[in-house]
C-alpha cells in the first residue's frame, strides 16, 4: 500500500535535513514512539506503542536510514515485529526541495503488514498506514509551523 | 423389511441424541490426567529462509514445559508428509515432490507453516512461550499468481519450474482433428477460486505416550484414522502400527479437509513421548484458515466443438492447479484422476483432451475439498456448454438432452478413462424443468425487469465419479493404498449387532444408515444395532470417509459381512431345525422349514451359537461373527441436473438466489432425510463458492481473507429454501446398488449459479465469486 | 482472579477464575459443560452460544467475571433424553444437524430467537440465525426445525 | 489473552478514578470488539473496567422532542424502545442477535471503528454525546480513524437524539462480517437535512453536498446525480473505492425515498 505527499516547510533545506536525522525528531512524529535508541550511524531500534481502536500492543521496530543523499534525500526502512499481532514493514522515502528560506518535503511511504494483523484485519490496512504516515509528516512540519 | 426403520425409509439419526444435548465427545472435549498444551509457531513471512530460531527464551518462560523446532524432529529421525498419490508426467516421468517437513527446518514457503512448537502446562504459558521465540529470517519474493508460477523464481531446490506434473488424458490428436472439422467452437477462460474448507469444529489432537507398553495414543479430527495410523507409521516413523492406536471421536465436520495427515498431529505425538506427557492441540480459527488444506484453485482455457447441428465433437481443456507450498497427501490426484476423468460429462462427447499441470506456490497446501476436482470438471463442462447453447441461440436444455447418453448406451466408456456403468440423465432433466417451471421463466424474467431487475436461469447437468475406489485401478493409475472397505459384524449372544467399520462419521449419520441396512437384513430391531467407528483399534482397517465412499464401499462391505452372517447362521439353524440348510429360508429375522411349522429367530440362532449345546461343532466354529473387505468393482456414478434462479439488483450488483432445483440420481437410497440432508449440504457449499467464498492471498502472500471477518461463510440468510428431490438408476456393480451422495450438491450446484448469473447480465465469463461488486462492474460493462 | 458466584443450569456455583477467563472456558473447562463448543476467535460461527439471564449470547465473548450474579443456561441444561425441549425434539425430528458440533450454539440461538420473537416466518428465522455457521446442512432443516418447534414453544 | 485485572464499577465516578490510577486502562462496555481483540493479544493492557453495574447509563428515555439512549443501552434494547424508527432499524441490523444481546451504543461510538453502524446514526441524526465531563456535538465527536474527541478515561454517558420530522438508515453490510460496507442515514430535523455516511471512508462523514440538494428538493432525484468523490475512500477485498462511492449514492437514494 502507497502513500505519498508533500508539504512547505518554512526553514531552510539544512535545519530540515538535520532534523530528519535527529532521532529525538524521529521520536516526537512516530506516534507512540516510546524509546529510540541509536545502535549506528543510521540505524535505531525503537519501541513502538501501537493505539488504534482497540488494538494495543508494542512493536519492536529496526529503524534504518538507506541511500542518504545529505542533505536532500534518504529511505527509511522500518521493520517491526509485535509479539502476537505479526509484523509491519515500510518505507518512507523522502526529498527535500531547497527554496531558500522554505523546503518542499516530498515523500512516499509503503507499507506491508504480515501475520495475525493482516488475516483478520486486512480492511483496516490501508488506513491504518495512512493515518500513522499523515501523523509522522503532521508532526514533522508543526516543529516549524507551530512555531510561526 | 419394509418397515420403518428398514432401507427406504427416513429414520431419525440415532447420534443426534448426543448432538442435540451437547453430550459429543470431541477431540477438544477429551483431556487426560498430566497433559500439556502445544502451540505452533507459524511463518508469518511467504517465502524466507529460516537464518536463526532461538528458542531460549520460550524455555525460560514461566509455564513452558519444552520448545522444540524442526531440527529436533529430524534428529529423531522423523519423516516428511508424503503425498500419497504418484502422477505421471506426459513424457512418462514421475511428478515432483518437494520435501514437506513437518516443522520446517530450513525455509517456510507460506504464511502459517509451523517452524517451531512450544509445549506448556496451559495454552497460555505456550502461547508466552510462542512469542519468546526469536527467529531470524531471509524474506525472499515470494511466488502466488498460479498462471505464471512456472516462469516464476524457483520456490523449491529439488522442483524445476516449480512444476510438480506435466499431465495429459485422452486421445490429443482425435481431439485436435474434432476441432478442425467443427461449424463451431465455444472457448471459455476460466478461474475456480481457492476456497478453505472451514469445517466449524477446528482441526485438534491429543498425543499420548505410554512407555509401559510403548504405546502411542492419538485423538484426532481424522476422517481417516487408520490412515493417519499408516502414514504415521510408515512414512513419519513414529512407531509401527501396532504400537499405534488413532481415535477419531466425534469430529465436527471434514469435507476433505481432515482426510490429510498434518504436521500438528505428527508433532503432538511425537513430542509426546519426547515430554513423557500427553501433549495436546487445539487449533484458533486463524490457524484452520492458515494450515488446514485449502480446495480448487485452477486456471483453465477450455473449448468445446460442435458440429453444425449442435453434436459435441470435441472438448479440449488445458489446466493449471495450484497445489500451494507442498503437496498434500492426496493433493497430485484431485486435478487429474478426479479431474480430467470428468470431463465427458452426462454427453457423447467423442474426443476428449485435458492437460494438466500442477504448480508450486507460497501459500497453504491445497487438496481435496468436497467434491475434489469433480466440482472443477463440472464447472469446465456445465460452463461451456450453456455456452455453447447461447452462442448457438439453443435451448440450453434441448442441447443438454441432444448430447445426452442414452440409457440404452450404458455401459458406457467415455473417452477419459471412465465405464458409466448406469444412468438415465433425461429423466432428472425432465424432472428439475417441472420443478423449476421452465415454461413460467420467460413471464418472471419480464417480471423482474419491469422493476428494475435482472433474472437469469442456469443448469449444470452434473455427473460424477464416487465410491472411491476399485483398488486395482487406483494402484494402477498411482495410488499409494488399497481403497477398499473393512467391515465386522459381530452378532452379541443375545441376538444384539455391533457393526464396526472402517468408514468414519463426522456428520453422514453412518450410526443410522449402517444400522438401518444390518438391521433390514437381519431383521432385528434397529435399537439392537449399533455401529462403532474411528478406532483404529476396533475396526480391523479402513479408508475412512471421503469421495462419497461410505455407503458404496463401506456399507457394501458391511452388507457382505452381514450376508456371511446370515449364511452361517443358516448352517446353524438347519442344525437345529434339524433339516438341510437349503430346506431353510430366512426372512424378516426368522428361520423356517417352508410349509412347516418350524422357525427359529435370528436370537434364538444367535444364542446357540454362542452356547453351543446344540451345534454342528464339528462343522462350524461357534460364535457368530464375520468380516469383510470389500473391494468396489467400479465408481458409482450419481448425476442429476441443477436449476439456479437469480436475480439481481441492478444498482448493487447484488444477486438473490429466488430459487434452486436439484434433481439427483444417487440409485438405491438407505435414508432418504440423510440423503436429502447431505445434498443440502453441498448445494450451500457450492452456491457458497459461486457468490461468496474467496481464499485472498495479497501481494506479499499474506492470507487477508483469514478469519470470518473477511472469509464469507454462507450464512442462513445467503441461502434459499432447496428443492430436493431423486431420481433412480440403482448402481449395476454393488450389492446395494447405492451410489454417493456427499459430494454431489458441491459438484453441481456452482456451474449452476454462474450459468443463472451470466444469463441474467447476458455476458460469457464472469469470475467467482460473483459478488455484488464483480456483478455490479459487469453490469457497468467491465 | 476474581471470585464469581452465578448460576448454572439452574445450579449455584462459586468460583475462583482467572480475571481474563471467558464464560465458554469456564463452561467448558471448570464446569466440564462441553457441550459448549469453540469454532471462532473472532465472536462469528455462533457454537459456544448459550443464555446469559435469557438472552443469547457467545460465550467467547463475555468475561466469566461478567457473568457474575447471573443465570447462564447451556445447551446441557434446557432438556434430556426423554425430556427434551421442543427445539431440540425438532433438531432431531427435521434433521436440522449433521456433524452435530454447532448444533448446542445453533440450538441455544433459535430458542432465543423464537423466545424473543412473536412469530416468525422462513426469512425472519433465517435472518435471526445470522450471528451462527453451519458448514453442513445448507440451514434448510434447520430453519424447517425451528419453524416447527415455535408451535411447541 | 495477556493477563489484566478485572474492575466492576458501581458508578461513572468510579469508573474514572480506577481509570486514572490505571497504568494502562480499558472500558468494557459490551465488550464485542474488546473481547475478541483481547482475545487475539492484540491488546495488552493493565486494568479491565467493566461498566456493566452502573445503572446510569442504561436506559432509553423517550420525551417529546428527543430521545435519550444511555451508554450501556443494548442495540436490542435501542431496537425495542426507540421511538426513532431509523434507530430502530439501524439498531436491529448491527451484527448478529447475539452480539446485538451485548452490544452497547457507548462502546460503539468510542470505539468508532470506521464500518460501524452506529456513527452514522449519531452523525446523521445530530445527537449530542453525553460524557462524564461534558457534553459533544456530534460534529465534533468522531475526529478519524478509530479516534473521537473523547478525552482518555472520559465515559459517554448517553446520546441525546433529536426527533426528527423524518429520518432513514440504509446499509450495504459486508457480506462476511456484516459491518458496514457502506451505511447512509439521512435524516431531517427542524427543517435542518443531514447525510451521513459510515464504512466509505476512515470515519463516518457528512454529505454536504447531499443535505443542500435535499435541503432545496427532498427527493431521491435531486441527489442522483451528485458524483462522490472518492479519492480518500477505503479499498478493501469486499469494495474498491470507486465502487464504495456508487454505494453512496444509492443508500443515499434509498434511504431519501423511503421518507419522500
Amino acid at each position: 500500500m502507497e502513500f505519498q505527499g508533500e508539504s512547505n516547510i518554512p526553514a531552510p533545506c539544512q535545519e530540515v535535513w538535520d532534523a530528519l536525522l535527529d532521532p529525538e525528531v524521529l521520536k516526537e512524529c512516530i506516534d507512540g514512539c516510546q524509546e529510540m535508541t541509536q545502535v549506528s550511524e543510521h540505524q535505531y531500534l525503537a519501541k513502538v506503542r501501537a493505539r488504534i481502536g482497540p488494538v494495543r500492543t508494542t512493536f519492536s521496530a529496526n529503524i534504518q536510514m538507506v541511500d542518504v543523499v545529505a542533505p536532500t534525500s534518504y529511505t527509511l526502512e522500518v521493520s517491526a515485529t509485535g509479539g502476537a499481532a505479526g509484523f509491519g514493514k515500510g518505507s518512507a522515502s523522502i526529498s527535500l526541495e531547497d527554496h531558500g528560506p522554505e523546503t518542499q518535503m516530498h515523500y512516499v511511504v509503503n507499507g506491508v503488514v504480515g501475520g495475525k494483523l493482516a488475516q483478520i484485519g486486512s480492511r483496516l490496512i490501508g488506513g491504518v498506514i495512512d493515518k500513522l504516515t499523515t501523523h509522522f509528516f503532521t508532526k514533522f512540519v508543526e516543529r516549524w509551523t507551530l512555531q510561526t | 423389511m419394509a418397515t420403518e426403520t428398514g432401507i427406504g425409509a427416513s429414520v431419525r439419526r440415532t447420534e443426534d441424541a448426543r448432538f442435540i444435548t451437547g453430550t459429543g465427545r470431541y477431540t477438544d472435549d477429551i483431556n487426560v490426567p498430566n497433559q500439556t498444551y502445544c502451540v505452533f509457531v507459524r511463518s508469518t513471512h511467504a517465502r524466507a529462509t529460516i537464518k536463526s530460531i532461538d528458542t531460549s527464551g520460550a524455555l525460560s518462560t514461566p509455564g513452558v514445559v519444552a520448545a522444540f523446532v524442526g531440527a529436533d524432529l529430524a534428529k529423531d529421525e522423523i519423516g516428511d508428509l508424503p503425498c500419497g498419490w504418484l502422477v505421471k508426467s506426459k513424457d512418462g516421468s514421475d511428478m515432483v515432490a518437494p520435501p514437506h517437513p513437518p516443522i520446517a527446518t530450513e525455509r517456510v514457503n507460506y504464511v502459517g507453516e509451523p517452524y517451531a512448537l512450544v509445549i506448556g502446562e496451559t495454552v497460555k504459558a505456550a502461547k508466552d512461550g510462542a512469542e519468546a521465540i526469536v527467529a531470524e529470517f531471509d524474506m525472499q519474493n515470494p511466488v502466488l499468481d498460479v498462471a505464471s508460477a512456472t516462469q516464476s523464481e524457483q520456490i523449491h531446490e529439488s522442483v524445476p519450474s516449480n512444476r510438480s506434473y506435466d499431465w495429459e488424458l485422452g486421445d490429443k490428436a482425435a481431439t485436435d482433428a474434432a476441432f478442425e472439422n467443427a461449424a463451431h467452437v465455444t472457448s471459455l477462460d476460466i478461474v475456480n477460486n481457492r476456497l478453505i474448507p472451514n469445517a466449524i469444529e477446528p482441526r485438534a489432537a491429543l498425543g499420548s505416550y505410554d512407555a509401559a507398553s510403548e504405546t502411542y495414543t492419538l485423538h484426532t479430527t481424522s476422517q481417516n484414522p487408520h490412515l493417519e495410523r499408516l502414514v504415521l507409521a510408515a512414512f513419519v516413523n513414529i512407531a509401527p502400527e501396532a504400537k499405534l492406536h488413532v481415535i477419531s471421536p466425534d469430529v465436527g465436520g471434514g469435507f476433505g479437509s481432515k482426510i490429510f495427515v498434518y504436521a500438528e498431529e505428527t508433532a503432538v505425538i511425537w513430542a509426546s513421548a519426547k515430554v513423557g506427557r500427553p501433549v495436546k492441540w487445539t487449533a484458533d480459527r486463524v490457524e484452520s484458515f492458515l494450515s488446514d488444506a485449502h480446495g480448487r484453485d485452477h486456471v483453465t482455457h477450455a473449448e468445446l466443438a460442435l458440429s453444425e447441428e449442435g453434436d459435441f465433437l470435441g472438448l479440449r481443456v488445458k489446466t493449471t492447479a495450484n497445489m500451494g507450498a507442498y503437496l498434500s497427501t492426496f493433493a497430485s490426484s484431485v486435478p487429474t484422476y478426479l479431474y480430467g476423468t470428468l470431463m465427458a460429462g452426462q454427453y457423447k462427447t467423442p474426443a476428449i483432451y485435458v492437460e494438466v499441470q500442477a504448480v508450486f506456490t507460497n501459500t497453504a497446501p491445497v487438496d481435496a475439498y468436497r467434491g475434489a476436482g469433480r466440482p472443477e470438471a463440472t464447472y469446465v463442462v456445465e460452463r461451456l456448454v450453456e455456452t455453447a447453447a447461447r452462442e448457438l441461440n439453443t435451448d440450453v436444455a434441448d442441447l443438454r438432452r441432444r448430447n445426452f447418453i442414452r440409457p440404452e448406451d450404458f455401459p458406457y466408456e467415455t473417452p477419459v478413462a471412465l465405464t458409466y456403468d448406469t444412468g438415465n440423465y433425461a429423466a432428472s432433466l425432465d424432472k428439475a424443468l417441472d420443478y423449476a417451471d421452465y415454461a413460467g421463466f420467460a413471464a418472471r424474467k419480464a417480471q423482474s425487469e419491469a422493476e428494475g431487475k435482472k433474472r437469469g436461469l442456469g443448469f449444470s447437468c452434473y455427473i460424477e465419479a464416487c465410491g472411491l475406489a476399485p483398488s486395482q485401478v487406483a494402484l494402477s493409475l498411482g495410488a499409494g493404498v488399497g481403497l477398499f472397505e473393512s467391515a465386522e459384524v459381530r452378532v452379541d449372544v443375545t441376538g444384539s449387532v455391533t457393526v464396526m467399520t472402517g468408514a468414519h462419521s463426522h456428520g453422514q449419520g453412518h450410526e443410522t444408515t449402517f444400522a438401518q441396512l444390518v438391521s433390514d437384513k437381519l431383521g432385528i430391531p434397529f435399537e439392537n444395532v449399533s455401529v462403532v467407528h474411528g478406532d483404529t483399534r476396533r475396526s480391523d482397517y479402513g479408508l475412512g470417509t471421503y469421495g462419497s465412499r461410505s455407503i458404496a464401499v463401506g456399507g457394501s462391505a458391511i452388507s457382505t459381512a452381514t450376508d456371511k452372517i446370515i449364511a452361517k447362521a443358516t448352517k446353524i439353524a438347519a442344525h437345529m431345525l434339524e433339516t438341510n440348510e437349503d430346506k431353510v429360508s430366512f426372512d424378516d429375522g426368522i428361520f423356517t422349514i417352508p410349509d412347516s411349522n418350524e422357525s427359529l429367530s435370528f436370537g434364538e440362532v444367535a444364542f446357540s451359537a454362542y452356547v453351543p449345546g446344540n451345534f454342528p461343532l464339528d462343522e462350524l466354529e461357534p460364535g457368530l461373527s464375520e468380516k469383510a473387505f470389500y473391494d468396489p468393482a467400479n465408481f458409482t456414478y450419481p448425476a442429476g441436473t441443477h436449476i439456479c434462479e437469480v436475480e439481481i439488483d441492478s444498482e448493487t450488483g447484488t444477486t438473490s438466489i429466488v430459487s434452486f432445483v436439484a434433481v439427483d440420481d444417487f440409485g438405491n437410497v438407505i435414508n432418504p432425510m440423510i440423503v436429502e440432508g447431505q445434498v443440502h449440504g453441498g448445494l450451500a457449499q457450492g452456491i457458497g463458492q459461486a457468490l461468496l467464498e474467496h481464499g485472498i492471498y495479497d501481494a506479499d502472500g499474506q492470507l487477508v481473507s483469514g478469519s470470518y471477518m473477511d472469509y464469507t461463510m454462507p450464512r442462513a440468510d445467503d441461502l434459499p429454501d432447496f428443492v430436493v428431490d431423486t431420481t433412480s438408476t440403482p448402481c449395476t456393480h454393488n450389492p446395494l446398488g447405492v451410489k454417493g451422495c456427499g459430494e454431489a450438491g458441491a459438484i453441481g450446484a456452482t456451474a449452476a449459479v454462474m450459468n443463472a448469473i451470466t444469463d441474467a447480465l447476458g455476458i460469457k465469463e464472469l469470475p467467482m465469486p460473483a459478488t455484488s461488486e464483480t456483478v455490479w462492474r459487469a453490469i457497468q460493462g467491465g | 482472579m476474581v471470585d464469581v458466584t452465578f448460576s448454572v443450569n439452574g445450579k449455584e456455583h462459586a468460583l475462583s477464575v482467572n480475571d481474563n477467563a471467558l464464560l465458554s472456558e469456564t463452561l467448558r473447562e471448570n464446569l466440564n459443560l462441553t457441550g459448549t463448543h469453540i469454532g471462532c476467535d473472532t465472536s462469528q460461527c455462533g457454537s459456544c452460544t448459550v443464555h446469559l439471564d435469557g438472552k443469547a449470547v457467545k460465550a467467547c465473548t463475555v468475561l466469566t467475571a461478567q457473568a457474575a450474579g447471573s443465570e447462564v443456561t447451556t445447551i446441557e441444561g434446557i432438556g434430556e433424553p426423554g425430556s427434551l425441549h421442543p427445539m431440540q425434539e425438532a433438531f432431531n425430528e427435521h434433521h436440522a444437524l449433521q456433524c452435530g458440533f454447532c448444533t448446542p450454539g445453533m440450538i441455544m440461538a433459535a430458542i432465543g430467537l423464537v423466545n424473543a420473537s412473536e412469530s416468525l416466518d422462513g426469512d425472519a428465522v433465517r435472518k435471526g440465525l445470522d450471528g451462527n455457521f453451519c458448514r453442513c446442512t445448507g440451514y434448510h432443516n434447520i430453519v424447517k426445525a425451528v419453524l416447527s418447534a415455535q408451535r411447541n414453544m | 489473552m495477556y493477563s489484566f485485572r478485572y474492575h466492576k464499577a458501581g458508578s461513572t465516578q468510579e469508573a474514572q478514578e480506577l481509570h486514572a490510577s490505571s497504568g494502562e486502562a480499558t472500558y468494557l462496555a459490551g465488550g464485542m470488539t474488546l473481547i475478541p481483540t483481547l482475545k487475539q493479544r492484540l491488546a495488552n493492557v493493565d486494568d479491565v473496567i467493566d461498566l456493566a453495574g452502573i445503572e446510569s447509563l442504561k436506559g432509553v428515555m423517550t420525551s417529546g422532542t428527543s430521545i435519550k439512549v444511555g451508554g450501556m443501552a443494548r442495540h436490542n434494547e435501542v431496537a425495542a424502545d426507540s421511538t426513532i424508527e431509523a434507530l430502530v432499524y439501524l439498531a436491529s441490523g448491527i451484527g448478529d442477535p447475539q452480539v446485538r444481546n451485548r452490544g452497547t451504543l457507548g462502546g460503539s461510538i468510542a470505539n468508532n471503528d470506521p464500518a460501524a453502524d452506529y456513527p452514522a446514526a449519531v452523525l446523521g441524526l445530530n445527537g449530542t454525546v453525553h460524557t462524564s465531563d461534558r457534553t459533544i456535538p456530534a460534529d465534533e465527536f468522531f475526529t478519524g480513524l478509530f479516534e473521537t474527541a473523547l478525552n482518555d478515561g472520559e465515559v459517554v454517558t448517553a446520546v441525546e437524539f433529536p426527533m426528527p420530522s423524518r429520518a432513514a438508515y440504509v446499509k450495504f453490510p459486508n457480506p462476511a462480517s456484516r459491518y458496514a460496507v457502506v451505511g447512509v442515514m439521512v435524516s431531517e430535523t427542524n427543517g435542518n437535512v443531514r447525510v451521513a455516511v459510515t464504512g466509505a471512508e476512515t470515519c463516518v462523514f457528512r454529505v454536504t453536498a447531499m443535505e443542500d440538494a435535499l435541503s432545496a428538493d427532498f427527493s431521491s432525484g435531486s441527489i442522483s446525480g451528485i458524483s462522490i468523490d472518492s479519492s480518500n475512500f477505503n479499498s478493501d477485498i469486499h469494495a474498491s473505492a470507486e465502487y464504495r462511492a456508487h454505494l453512496v449514492g444509492v443508500m443515499a437514494q434509498r434511504a431519501v425515498s423511503q421518507i419522500s
